[in-house]
């Protein structure tokens, strides 16, 4: 289930340069979401940007939706000058969302990934090792109120301007390497490309479950289109894969069965 | 004066349609998508997403793109098949009670000839409608859509198997549509519907590669209205068969502009993406227009323009 | 390493642009509208609104009309004619010392031999660019650009009567714009442009008519921008001659775009329109990509798409 | 000569159902308008709605630039909310603009036609007959600034909320009717096109000369696309008439050349 609704924006701040804050109250009784889901947001009133754009959902309750973003094109933009009051038409929640976890798991985030992350430490309080890494302290965001979710922490950034310096996935492969007994724990993760690649051969190698949101481009969000596919595995199938929908199958995928 | 709720019905072929709009294929899923967000029985018809006889995988992603005020595509006609459409998607759309159009496609007339009649005397679909804008696997330099003799001879194939109302799906891609729409009737289509998506590319100036898979995609949404337009005024002089027009239809007012140059119906596609209600705000935007310029039937606004 | 300036020119037949930037016929007006807001020497070349030989009064208002990310224009070809642009306009294009390609038209053969003619030889005219998307009188039918045959016959007479270098113009609204432009080539052109407007139309849902007084108009603008890239590229594996491509360019990303799918050249539009300074960022724009990507030459990105 | 420019919204604020004000402050040097003149204002930062928008100059002097416009379609309501502080774009100032009134003048304004006739009536304080109608009193915006500026004035509205119930051509006529010595002052105009129409016929009558300004969609502004042409009586050719650029040779024409 999932419903098209308009909310009006309480909290509109910019938090770091190309990083917004948006919180927002549904005007109508919303479907509450689960970890890992997403909401389609209108960015501006006109034809020109056409399509909603993807947000994962970063922190709810049943009377707020909030979501945390990167300004990278006209969509975004637009989407960063919401004004407080104003009104912001969604839809939603989308997708699968992560598996619940089944006791302690780690969080593996590459920058704004963290947004699709922060409701399972939310509400796994105290149970998750987080890895989170950016290309500095200034895109490192939100840093303070996610890793206080945290049993453990660790960060990194690509100048060493806080945290070890280097890719978050060297981090945590040098920890996997030193915490053997860690290697039972499922990882979550939500981050670039290459990121997950790199991780999913760190976890491969350890027989470690990953389970990754990925991105893919989106017209519609729930399932219409078949925009948004990417590359699954499938044996059953004698070209060895299939193609799966981001938006209704995903964005949650287990790292292993991703075809890249 | 009392105002009477104005009449929407129109007619393709034999279906009656107790309003003008209907979905666009390929956008609208196999309905049960939208379920949530509208009432599905509301539509004056439901065309569900273009079917082959096998299912067929599509192209590699990415297959879309934004461009301005329009989306690029190259979905590559995936879909799940006649088999599986009729055992597992077909019981959720005859509940609703509303006319069933299944759009299909194949890569040889041999092909269409039996994806048509594997939908034939299926209850539960109540037309088919032909997309003749797909590569020709037997005369690779063209598509059916664009060669006059081989869209003549695919018609006239799929004709002889099919008792349903057949609708022609047009491509823009042509020089003269209305010449295209013409053959369409002469080889014994019903009704015709246009337009499908026009092809257009897009380049990432990076890597200096198509930003689709698939190199070319098909332009649909607001960006190409006017040409939409254009051709479905075009096809509506040319014919005496019934038009479905779409093509960037977003909202009542888009959908009244293909009424007045002469469509019986009208479809939305891309709209139904960034508003999953799009059809249901039509349908009532041309009542209430109906209602507030006292005109009683749809009719009266069908092919009202004025030169 | 030290940044050299890039070089920015290209060659359309016997023409050196010093940068691959030019304005679109009819966007433009004759340069001198410009002259405020940029320095119109920069301009890789400039092209005037279209000439015939006579003054022409144009279609009557309203002439354009916007539509999503477009505009829909039924100008009609209003231009002052030969003589008077010569006598009037030419002095001040001469002057800016780039190319200066003049755009013009007819409506029978005759015309177009005549104007054709009357351009060639005259000081400070580098190159002339024929519109071929006219209505063709002797044959009702018609526009030059979309029968092929006409189209051959039209391009020979006016290549017999000019040594200049002959632009052929091309129309989007053809099945198979890559065949044109092989015509064009065959027919003696020097270099092709594309593309045109696309044929539009839309109505006034109140008054019942067409809001254009001419029914219908050509559409420009960002909306055509992903139809026009598709041709560019079609037209560009097609033939040896250069391709000057246009359609939609606002930004100097769009411009890259029609470079790297093979344009020698690009025109910009309708963007002039709303950004007066538009060709001047965008090739201020070209200039910075080439410089951080460290392309020393615009050559290496033309046609540097990758499949 | 005209300039492309960026100019700081300092006052925007509704003035009524569907009427705003706005006013800029340039951040360049300008060329100074005259009455009569108008700019293409940019209206949103998307290609929707694409192309800038005409409006006349309301109020001016080197520092500022007003303008007061009615909210019609996209490209107005975007340009309604223009927060304080944001940058507009603007074009101009374009067209030919009023000629100067010899001594003493008359002003008929309909609607919105009144920000096009301000500067008239601010330069020549106390020389103006105003005429001044709307559908009600709302939207007879503006009136007691205006008002002022005249050495007379008469209002009328359709429902008589304020002033003369009735066409403001009605009042006008009945004016000139018992005020025949008044034939002789040039009338300055501007309104819908109907009232143009009646207006016509009036100072035709009583062969007075009339200033109108026009209005036609337009693409450039600055007489290049030859989109925004009007019908303008010219006898040296066989038709008896020409096309005029309304952004170029107008806005303003001799209402007596005008070919409806
Ligand atoms: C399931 C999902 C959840 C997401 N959650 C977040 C989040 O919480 N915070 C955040 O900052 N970003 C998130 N993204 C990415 C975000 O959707 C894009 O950054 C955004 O759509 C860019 O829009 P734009 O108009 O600013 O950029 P443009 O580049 O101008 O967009 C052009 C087109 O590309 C699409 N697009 C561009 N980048 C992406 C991308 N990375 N993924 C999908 N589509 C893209 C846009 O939707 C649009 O259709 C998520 C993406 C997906 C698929
Ligand atoms: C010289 C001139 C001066 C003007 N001065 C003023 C003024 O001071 N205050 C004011 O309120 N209005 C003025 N107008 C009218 C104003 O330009 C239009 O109301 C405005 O462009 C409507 O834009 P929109 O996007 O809101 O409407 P839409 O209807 O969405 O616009 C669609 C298209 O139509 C054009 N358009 C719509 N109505 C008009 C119109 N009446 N005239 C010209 N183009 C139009 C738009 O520019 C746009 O291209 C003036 C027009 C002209 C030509
Ligand atoms: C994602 C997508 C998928 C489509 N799939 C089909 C299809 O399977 N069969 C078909 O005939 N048309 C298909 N179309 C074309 C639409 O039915 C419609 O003709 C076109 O999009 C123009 O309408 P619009 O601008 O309202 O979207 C598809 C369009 C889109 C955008
Ligand atoms: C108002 C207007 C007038 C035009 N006049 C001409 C013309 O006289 N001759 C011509 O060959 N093309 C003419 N064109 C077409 C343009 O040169 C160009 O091919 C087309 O607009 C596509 O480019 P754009 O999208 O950048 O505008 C005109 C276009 C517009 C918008
Ligand atoms: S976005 Fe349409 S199917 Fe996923
Ligand atoms: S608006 Fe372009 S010539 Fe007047």
């Amino acid at each position: 289930m999932n419903k098209f609704f308009p909310a009006k924006a309480i909290e509109s701040v910019c938090i770091g340069k190309n990083f917004h804050f948006l919180r927002l109250t549904p005007l109508e009784e919303i479907i509450l979401p689960i970890y890992g889901q997403f909401y389609m947001l209108q960015c501006g009133e006109t034809y020109d940007p056409l399509l909603k754009r993807p947000f994962s959902i970063f922190d709810y309750d049943a009377t707020y939706l909030e979501f945390l973003f990167r300004v990278k094109g006209k969509g975004t933009s637009l989407l960063s000058q919401t004004k407080k009051g104003q009104l912001v038409y969604l839809l939603g929640p989308l997708g699968n969302g992560y598996p619940q976890p089944p006791g302690d798991f780690i969080v593996v985030a590459g920058g704004i990934g963290i947004a699709s992350l922060m409701p399972l430490l939310k509400f796994h309080q105290k149970r998750a090792i987080l890895f989170y890494g950016a290309r500095n302290s200034d895109e490192l965001v939100m840093r303070d109120r996610v890793s206080e979710m945290a049993k453990h922490y660790y960060f990194s950034t690509d100048d060493g301007s806080i945290g070890q310096q280097g890719l978050i996935t060297d981090l945590f492969f040098n920890f996997l390497d030193s915490n053997g007994n860690l290697t039972n724990l499922p990882v979550y993760a939500c981050g670039s490309t290459p990121m997950l690649k790199t991780l999913r051969e760190i976890t491969e190698k350890y027989h470690i479950i990953c389970y990754a949101s990925v991105e893919e481009y989106m017209a519609c969000g729930i399932g219409a289109c078949l925009g948004c596919v990417i590359k699954i595995k499938n044996y059953d199938d004698i070209s060895g894969f299939q193609y799966s929908r981001v938006c209704k199958e995903g964005p949650v995928f287990a790292l292993k069965d991703i075809f890249w | 004066m009392e105002n009477v709720k104005p009449d929407l019905t129109t007619k393709i072929a034999s279906l009656t349609l107790k309003n003008p709009v209907m979905t666009a294929s390929g956008t609208f899923g196999y309905g049960e998508e939208y379920a949530d967000f509208i009432e599905l029985q509301r539509l004056g018809a439901i065309v569900v997403k273009g079917l082959s006889y096998k299912p067929k995988k599509g192209n590699p992603p990415p297959r879309l793109i934004e461009t301005p005020c329009g989306i690029l595509n190259s979905i590559g006609l995936q879909n799940i098949g006649v088999e599986t459409f009729i055992k597992e998607k077909l019981p959720f759309l005859r509940n609703l009670q509303i006319p069933v159009i299944v759009n299909f496609f194949g890569d040889s007339i041999s092909e269409y000839i039996k994806t048509a009649e594997a939908l034939s005397g299926v209850k539960g679909i109540d037309a088919l409608e032909m997309n003749i804008s797909c590569p020709n696997k037997e005369a690779q330099w063209c598509i059916f859509g664009t060669d006059a003799r081989t869209m003549r001879e695919v018609i006239e194939a799929v004709r002889r198997v099919t008792n349903l109302p057949l609708i022609v799906k047009l491509t823009p891609n042509v020089t003269d549509i209305a010449l295209m729409a013409k053959i369409a009737e002469d080889s014994g289509a019903d009704a015709v519907s246009l337009i499908n998506t026009i092809t257009g590319m897009a380049v990432d100036i990076i890597q200096r590669k198509p930003l689709l898979a698939n190199v070319t995609g098909g332009l649909s949404g607001p960006a190409i209205r006017p040409i939409a337009v254009r051709m479905v005024w075009e096809v509506c002089k040319a014919i005496k068969i019934p038009v479905i027009g779409m093509g960037g239809i977003t909202t009542y007012k888009d959908a009244l502009e293909f009424l007045i140059v002469g469509a019986k119906a009208v479809a939305v596609g891309t709209a139904n993406f960034f508003n999953p209600r799009a059809t249901i705000e039509i349908i009532q935007g041309i009542e209430n227009f109906l209602l507030e310029n006292n005109i009683s039937h749809i009719n009266q606004v069908i092919g009202s323009i004025k030169l």
